[in-house]
């Protein structure tokens, strides 16, 4: 036999090299000639550190247990408590056989991989398509106050870094200045965005009395809100017919 | 090709690419020209219709995609709120309620407005795609930020965050807050 | 609900959520039962499968999942030009097949039983979704173990993890296989 015609073979692990030795060999795992297979095994070690220093350590750690059973086969042989004559190649047997076990069940998962690369999910990403609703949602006062609530806790955190500056305001705004700063606004423009007057306000009081009397306006059926989507700006339109300002 | 394949071909590459996919693509993959494309696209897009399916496949200009069908859309959107309101944890809806709010932000920072480890509901939220990272703050030790992702938008696309238990709490506070203050 | 109408909302969710699917989330969202959402999920299926549509529905578990037929993969893969079709390695098969028999399990166990490191294909089948963390195993260094995920059901092409083949399958295929060798 050509000890070195084994060199190119990919084995994925020392287990694996023991594997096609005994397949080569024509052995039973739980009777393997351990002298001989040792052997041949030792050869493929030398073999491949000759052409590449990097043997794997595993590889190495099996040649000492192989070498390690090889010994203790020279001597007496031990018994245990059942007075039966121990094999010290029965570790290894199991072990492999165990491993032979889990190669036959990869050569099955194997033959079922070919449809499952032949198959495509779609990204779970690409769902947005389905929430655009190309009409524009009437606004009620509950997506508004969620709008708001949005705002207020937003502001909630630059409030607390303005606490302090805050504390020695005593500025007062009123609802009535707020809806006159709207109308001019929209006098001016047309519609206005909410959100944009909103981050205009100078702190939290005149974030909420803007709101106010945002609500106010509506009451008086003088403007209406327009949202595209949930969470989108709400713009501020005057109402047909109304006049402003 | 046979018209017939070549339909149920445009099936499955449209939906596995999912964004809008155009026609002289669809001709070159299938090495038909888009004129076969288009007659077969729209002769899916009519099955679709007849049978009312729960999908339909539109035409954008030169592009086609599959979407589902507006009828069925409450269900779809029932399906992403109860998505939102059953998997996630209490604390992971509070951390992903502040990540919605305060995006880039800290974990510290997280952990400094919930007051508690952040640590399980930011692995969480990231394992579920609904945020990711955002690059690392110019502070001492570069800590990595987080927003949200596009999914996270689909989610609360169709569900009202206000809703969410902590947050609702938490802007109720301040609105009591507010109210005082302009009174 | 009329089993035409869920068969169609069904249809709707699959494709929506893109992920394998829960019936009975499926069953809260259109308020009928699991009975009824299996029922009409296999007449769907079925019906996919007597129009050989582009589409396939497949159970994983008590899951649905929507994605494209094998059949039309060359047209599909055309698409996705950067798509590489690698199928998993030796080292990943075998790893993979030891956690499919021996979940949950941990690496040291794999590597007991493989005989070498088996990092890098543990590393491999995380990253394609083929296994998941689940959790640290009670012994000392506390350990985490892998088990398989619902993507695996759809690699092994099995609707759940008792239709794989028992281990005892496979040892007796050896020991046929030895007898015949040995005589």
């Amino acid at each position: 036999m050509d000890k070195y015609s084994i060199n190119t073979k990919n084995f994925e692990g020392p287990l694996d090299l023991l594997l096609f030795l005994i397949t080569k060999n024509e052995v039973d795992i739980y009777d393997i000639p351990i002298v001989e297979i040792t052997k041949q095994y030792m050869d493929y070690i030398y073999a491949r550190q000759s052409m590449d220093l990097n043997v794997a350590t595993e590889f190495l750690i099996m040649a000492a247990q192989l070498l390690e059973i090889k010994s203790k086969m020279l001597l007496p042989a031990e018994t245990d408590e059942q007075e039966e004559e121990a094999d010290p190649r029965e570790e290894l047997a199991k072990r492999l056989y165990e491993y032979k076990i889990f190669k036959e069940i990869s050569s099955y998962l194997a033959k079922g991989q070919e449809s499952y690369f032949h198959t495509f999910i779609k990204d779970p990403m690409y769902v947005k398509t389905i929430f655009v609703e190309p009409e524009s949602i009437d606004i009620d006062l509950d997506i508004l106050s969620n709008i708001m609530k949005r705002y207020l806790a937003e502001s909630k955190i630059l409030s607390d870094r303005l606490d302090n500056y805050e504390k020695f305001q005593t500025e007062k705004v009123t609802v009535y200045e707020k809806i006159s700063e709207i109308k001019t606004a929209l006098a001016n423009n047309g519609s206005l965005s909410f959100l944009k007057m909103l981050s205009q306000q100078k702190n939290m009081t005149h974030g909420i009395t803007l709101f106010l009397a945002m609500l106010e306006l509506m009451k008086q059926n003088l403007i209406s809100l327009k949202q595209e989507k949930n969470f989108d700006d709400i713009i501020i339109g005057i109402n047909s017919g109304e006049q402003i300002g | 090709m046979d018209k017939e394949i070549l339909k149920k071909a445009i099936e499955a590459m449209l939906f596995a690419y999912a964004e809008p996919l155009e026609a002289a693509l669809i001709a070159d993959v299938t090495k038909t020209d888009i004129e076969q494309v288009n007659n077969a696209a729209s002769e899916l897009a009519d099955e679709y219709n007849y049978n009312m399916s729960g999908l339909v496949i539109l035409k954008l200009k030169d592009k086609y995609q599959m979407s589902t069908r507006a009828e069925y859309f409450e269900y779809v959107q029932a399906l992403f709120k109860e998505y939102i309101s059953s998997k996630l944890s209490q604390a992971s809806l509070e951390t992903l309620s502040i990540i919605a709010y305060r995006q880039p932000i800290t974990r510290p920072e997280i952990e400094a407005i919930r007051g508690v480890n952040a640590d399980s509901s930011v692995k969480n939220l990231l394992d579920r795609g609904l945020i990711k990272e955002a690059g690392r703050k110019d502070v001492i030790g570069k800590p990595i930020m987080f927003e949200t992702t596009d999914r996270f938008l689909l989610f609360a696309g169709v569900c009202d965050l206000s809703q969410l238990p902590d947050f609702e709490e938490f802007s109720q506070n301040i609105q009591i807050e507010a109210e005082e203050e302009i009174s």
